[in-house]
């Protein structure tokens, strides 16, 4: 048995016991290692232009399929669930949009985890969708 | 199996007077090494649950004195207090309030940024300087914390201390068991300080911590050092129905006001002048009054109770300045102070006795102090007053720390452990306790002792009950009880849980006798059959010395300076 | 590495570079839309032709650098969270930084090439 | 919740009528006491001697409205199992002694009642991200040596006084910036549930990250550079992600999450 007893990254990825908070954790994570998978695919993709039309046009091809447009989608969602919760993390990390510091009554309501920030999530996963959707729509000339 | 440490100080304890006097030696002599031992985490200490206030005179400026103080606790203490102890107590404790204070303490504070206090049973000036409702919690938590600046204190959390040792009429050292592995270790040291606290686990409806049992008055006991004062235990009127948690006086001191089945403020029959802010013994005894004459009422677990009301305080200060109690009267039984009344009934609450020591905290042992709770120096003889306790753990903490340093540090070479003594102990614990194999369940055991303490020795008593519980005490203790079913080395609760109950039966034989003996009535202990203080054949300290089959029982005169006993009129 | 950049210094960097990079690219995906489809925008005419504007091209280089660095350390707390130690924690930073100088120097070889002409044809 | 006189889960009782020897009051009683429900307590099981990996034991164990997990544990252990390993002082939430997993949930034993988990089944398990010493008990070493590594007192010269000394002024407002972090009972539910600690053991965490804010807001406090730069590092204030797990276990309301967002405001320059 492990001495520490760390959950480990099952225990990271558990959102069921928490908060949308946490959720918007691990979506932050997930988003930014996709983002950075997909980063380093685009340079290299893009890098078939020094190749040539040719090159670059077969580069293309292999992401004008049904699964390279998904693929696509999904990246254009993480990249506005990223953006969208991002900019509200960097908001809160410099202390902003909790009212203050107070005594604490029971039951207690933390502050921290208040609407505001609740609204922001949920807005970052719904911008999210919707992007997600318009650029189906667009891939797909829908 | 056994192993050796060493250290100069050893502090068994760490409460209020345990933290207290751990300060003041590691910032007198910073070469000094502290062990602060305790059988729970440092800072879980019981302390952590005071919730009022604590004693202290701050504004003479609007009228206060500590000349006041001085008379408001040995009043309070029906006379018995030590008066020259009084006497240092008040005038020490301002120092310490603007110390702790200044250590990071969050007091409440006034409008103008000075220290807030509120009003107490039993005193002429508001002078229970708080923190919100969680005074010992703060202080523990600034004690705590103020410690860890200093790199000579070495805390062993989770040590179970079980005897003191000692050779040719000096302190050598402890015997403790590490419950986290099991290992009995023997601790050499210099000087030892006895800060276990109270014991009310003795009884079974108490504000005590669980942790609060007499294991460490027991180890004192039986090394020799007498106990004193123990029949006078502190029932407080207020502990909240069905759990026994405590209702701070200071939900009183805001105003509070208790309510009989006839919707009367009932105290105004009892103590005309202070009402609801009575010392602890005569509210209870008015409670007990008014339920046995039948004005109480039933609580849902049919036991019989009192109200307390605290709706006209209004839900803004009760949040603001008594936030704890609406917690634990919300959590616990389900009532909103604001809307609702709340069940109350006495609840065992302090220990004025413990162990016998001089002003200077000084036990009769050479290189033993004791403070705190566990300690009697003799401040609240038979009645304390409420917010004088921790003001006692704090200076007696202060004053036992810097007596400890003065003997370290003119100590002779430190004489050798006595291996005899060693190999009893383990014996007596291992053989006795640990390898028991009775017949009847500890736990059922416990239950039944405390219960018989709650029932005989309460409120009220008499020389029948007492007998009897007397009795029913000794039954118990003849049972086979010794039974540890947990062989495991780690964390062996159980183990712990049997040496605690080991523990009460003694000093429950002394709570009884002692109570047996005193026949009159004085502060906390109040007889029917005596319903007079006595002051021609009672008033004097009670003292008992361990002997293996009955305490041995003395009595110590009381220190009288400026005031001479008269009636207690509030 | 911890005493030659404080942590708060690397972080002020990751969400710098993060502000920065939301602006370019919104104007990276704008660029898309100039060329009246999609699909289009991807023809590779248009895409050397894009190039071939310096300041489209600067924007470009500075995107690569901004993301990677943000990137590259997202990627060393997320790996420094996951397993601790000296050697495996020196190995994760340098990694982080030799992967992302490398990222920079392959995309900004695209992007000088593209943008001096120097394509094949 | 209880604005409109509502009352805490679990204590939807009828109207209790006031007059007391009422026969109605003791009805009740009889009825609460022969209708005594009950649970099944499975309860985590560890000794490191014998055993390689925990196991769950079930016991059944009748409560009232008013009973708590810490109370339903310690009946088993009186009565059914004496071996249960599991600390315990106050059983009022102000030692911080009694934290675990309870139906997958960091809590307080004691501050949980069986009646407001609306379950017949009840597991507690100890506090995860916590080494083990045995069933419910975890150790405690590292959270409280990070304690003290943040410096956790006041911080200037004259912080010891000579006789006469009076108090440093502070307004009741100044005592709000920080009096919600100084109620920190050391309980580790936020260690625990935080999801940096599930990896990360060489994390401040929630615990130490809230005190060093604690010692900032307060005025009469002048380590902030000191305590800065020591939670400035690697494995410092940098590593929470304000995943709020925190804040939602805390049995206090400390709201750690807030104290550390709030902390780096100072780091990142936008607070002095
Ligand atoms: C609910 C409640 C509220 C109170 N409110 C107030 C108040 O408002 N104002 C006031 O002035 N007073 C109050 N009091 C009284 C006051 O809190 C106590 O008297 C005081 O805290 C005692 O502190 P202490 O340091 O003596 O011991 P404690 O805090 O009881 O500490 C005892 C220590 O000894 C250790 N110990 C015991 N036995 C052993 C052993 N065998 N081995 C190792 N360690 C051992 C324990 O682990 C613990 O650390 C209150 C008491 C209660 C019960
Ligand atoms: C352009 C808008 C972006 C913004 C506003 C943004 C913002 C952020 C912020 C604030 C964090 C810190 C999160 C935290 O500490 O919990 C972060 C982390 C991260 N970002 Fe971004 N980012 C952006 C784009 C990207 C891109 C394009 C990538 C991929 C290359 C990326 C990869 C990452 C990674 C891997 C992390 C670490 C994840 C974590 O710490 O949980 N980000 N981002
Ligand atoms: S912050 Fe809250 S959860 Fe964390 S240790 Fe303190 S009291 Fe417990
Ligand atoms: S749960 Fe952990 S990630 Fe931050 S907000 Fe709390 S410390
Ligand atoms: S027992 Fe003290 S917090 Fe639960």
């Amino acid at each position: 048995m492990d001495k520490d007893r760390k959950e480990g990254i099952k225990g990271m990825a558990n959102p069921g016991r928490y908060g949308i908070e946490r959720v918007a954790y691990w979506l932050m994570r997930i988003t930014g290692l996709g983002l950075l998978f997909y980063f380093i695919g685009h340079i290299y993709e893009t890098s078939s232009l020094l190749d040539g039309k040719a090159a670059w046009d077969s580069m293309l091809e292999l992401t004008q399929t049904t699964e390279g447009h998904i693929f696509l989608a999904l990246v254009i969602g993480m990249c506005v669930f990223h953006t969208g919760n991002g900019i509200r993390l960097m908001v809160a990390q410099a202390g902003f949009g909790f009212g203050k510091a107070r005594r604490p009554d029971y039951p207690y309501t933390p502050s921290s985890l208040n609407m505001k920030n609740k609204l922001c999530i949920y807005v970052s996963i719904g911008l999210a969708a919707l992007a997600m959707m318009y650029g189906l729509s667009v891939m797909f000339h829908v | 199996m056994t192993n050796t440490i060493d250290y100069d100080l050893i502090i068994v304890g760490s409460g209020l007077a345990g933290l207290r006097a751990t300060i003041q030696a590691a910032r007198r002599n910073s070469k000094i090494r502290i062990a602060v031992i305790s059988k729970v985490q440092v800072m879980r200490s019981h302390s952590v649950s005071a919730e009022g206030g604590t004693a202290a005179v701050l504004f003479p400026e609007d009228g206060d004195s500590i000349e006041s103080h001085i008379y408001d606790t040995v009043k309070g203490s029906d006379f018995l207090a030590d008066q020259d102890a009084a006497e240092r107590l008040c005038k020490e404790m301002p120092d310490e309030v603007y110390q702790l204070e200044h250590w990071g303490m969050p007091w409440s504070r006034r409008e103008d940024g000075k220290l807030g206090q509120r009003a107490f049973g039993g005193y002429s000036f508001p002078r229970a300087t708080y923190a919100s409702d969680k005074v010992g919690f703060f202080e523990m938590q600034t004690l705590y914390d103020t410690c860890q600046k200093f790199d000579n204190i070495e805390f062993l959390n989770e040590w179970f201390v079980t005897s003191i040792l000692q050779n040719e009429k000096k302190f050598v050292g402890i015997t403790a068991i590490e419950l986290s592995n099991g290992d009995f270790h023997t601790i050499k040291g210099k000087a030892l300080i006895i800060a276990t606290g109270g014991a009310g686990r003795i009884y079974s409806f108490s504000t005590y911590a669980l942790s609060s049992t007499p294991d460490g008055l027991d180890m004192a006991y039986r090394a020799g050092l007498a106990l004193k004062d123990m029949e006078f235990v502190q029932f407080h009127p207020t502990g909240i129905m069905p759990s026994g948690i405590l209702i701070t006086e200071g939900a009183r001191g805001e105003g509070g006001y208790l309510i009989n089945k006839d919707g009367d403020r009932f105290m105004k029959k009892y103590a005309s002048k202070l009402m609801e802010l009575a010392p602890r013994d005569i509210v209870s005894r008015s409670i007990m009054t008014e339920i046995n004459e039948g004005r109480g009422f039933k609580n849902e677990t049919g036991v019989d109770c009192m109200k307390l009301d605290l709706r006209h305080i209004g839900d803004d200060i009760i949040k603001e300045k008594l936030g704890g109690i609406r917690e634990i009267s919300l959590k616990f039984s389900g009532v909103d102070p604001a809307q609702e009344m709340l069940d109350i009934r006495p609840v065992c609450h302090y220990m004025m006795g413990g162990i016998h020591t001089d002003i200077n905290g000084a036990a009769e042992l050479q290189g033993v102090w004791a403070a705190g709770e566990a300690a009697c120096v003799s401040i609240h003889g038979s009645n304390r007053l409420g917010a004088n306790s921790t003001s006692e753990c704090i200076v007696w903490g202060k004053i036992t720390g810097d007596e400890a340093v003065n003997y370290i540090e003119k100590a002779t070479p430190a004489t050798s452990i006595p291996t005899d003594l060693v190999n009893m102990e383990e014996k007596r614990i291992y053989d006795g306790i640990f390898r028991g194999r009775g017949q009847a369940n500890p736990y059922e055991i416990k239950q039944e002792l405390t219960d018989t303490l709650n029932d005989k020795a309460y409120v009220y008593r008499n020389q029948t009950d007492l007998l009897e519980g007397l009795k029913k005490v000794r039954e118990l203790k003849a049972m086979t009880w010794k039974h540890v079913d947990d062989q495991a080395k780690e964390y062996n609760t159980n183990f712990s849980n049997v040496m605690e109950l080991d523990s009460m039966f003694r000093v429950a034989e002394v709570v009884l006798i002692g109570a047996i003996n005193r026949k009159e009535s004085r502060g906390s202990h109040a007889r029917t059959d005596f319903p007079k203080r006595d002051d021609k054949k009672f008033l004097h300290h009670t003292l008992a010395y361990y002997a293996p089959e009955e305490p041995i029982m003395k009595k110590h005169p009381v220190t009288i300076t400026n005031y001479k006993p008269v009636e207690r009129k509030y | 590495m911890s005493n030659i950049i404080r942590e708060s210094h690397i972080m002020k960097i990751h969400y710098l570079t993060a502000l920065v990079a939301v602006g370019f690219v919104i104007i990276h995906i704008m660029i898309r839309f100039t060329h009246g489809s999609f699909a289009n925008s991807l023809e590779f005419e248009s895409v050397i032709a894009n190039y071939k504007s310096i300041p489209y091209a600067i924007v470009l280089e500075a995107m690569l650098i901004l993301i990677s660095v943000h990137g590259f350390n997202g990627l060393r707390i997320i790996l420094l969270e996951l397993k601790q130690g000296n050697a495996y924690e020196n190995a994760v930073t340098y990694g982080c930084l030799a992967a992302m100088i490398a990222l920079i120097a392959y995309g900004s070889r695209t992007i000088i090439m593209a943008s001096m002409g120097m394509v094949e044809a | 919740m209880t604005k409109d006189g509502a009352l805490p889960k679990g204590f939807e009782r009828p109207t209790v009528s006031a007059s007391p020897n009422d026969s109605s009051v003791q009805e009740k009683y009889e009825e609460v006491k022969s209708s005594s429900k009950t649970i099944t307590l499975r309860i985590s099981k560890f000794n490191p001697e014998k055993d390689l990996r925990t196991a769950f034991h079930a016991f059944t164990v009748p409560y009232q409205r008013w009973t708590t997990v810490l109370d339903a544990i310690l009946e088993v252990k009186s009565h059914q199992d004496h071996s249960i390993g599991v600390r315990y002082s106050c059983r009022q939430a102000t030692c911080g002694s009694c934290g675990m997993i309870i139906n997958g949930k960091p809590r307080l034993a004691c501050f949980t009642k069986i009646s407001e988990l609306d379950s017949d089944v009840v597991t507690v398990e100890p506090m995860n991200n916590f080494p083990l010493i045995r069933d419910l008990a975890v150790g405690f070493e590292r959270m409280f040596s990070t304690h003290k590594r943040i410096k956790p007192y006041v911080i200037r010269e004259d912080s010891e006084t000579n006789p006469g000394t009076k108090e440093f002024l502070q307004s009741p407002e100044d005592v709000e910036k920080y009096i919600q972090f100084a109620s920190c009972i050391k309980c580790g539910l936020c260690n625990s549930a935080c999801p940096t600690m599930t990896t990360d053991s060489t994390f401040i965490g929630p615990q130490g990250l809230a005190q060093a804010y604690r010692y900032v807001a307060d005025n009469r406090d002048q380590g902030k550079d000191e305590r800065l730069r020591i939670i400035d590092e690697p494995h410092g204030i940098w590593r929470c992600h304000f995943a709020g797990s925190c804040s939602q276990v805390c049995p206090k309301g400390v709201d750690p999450a807030m104290g550390i967002q709030l902390l780096r405001g100072y780091l990142l320059g936008y607070r002095k």
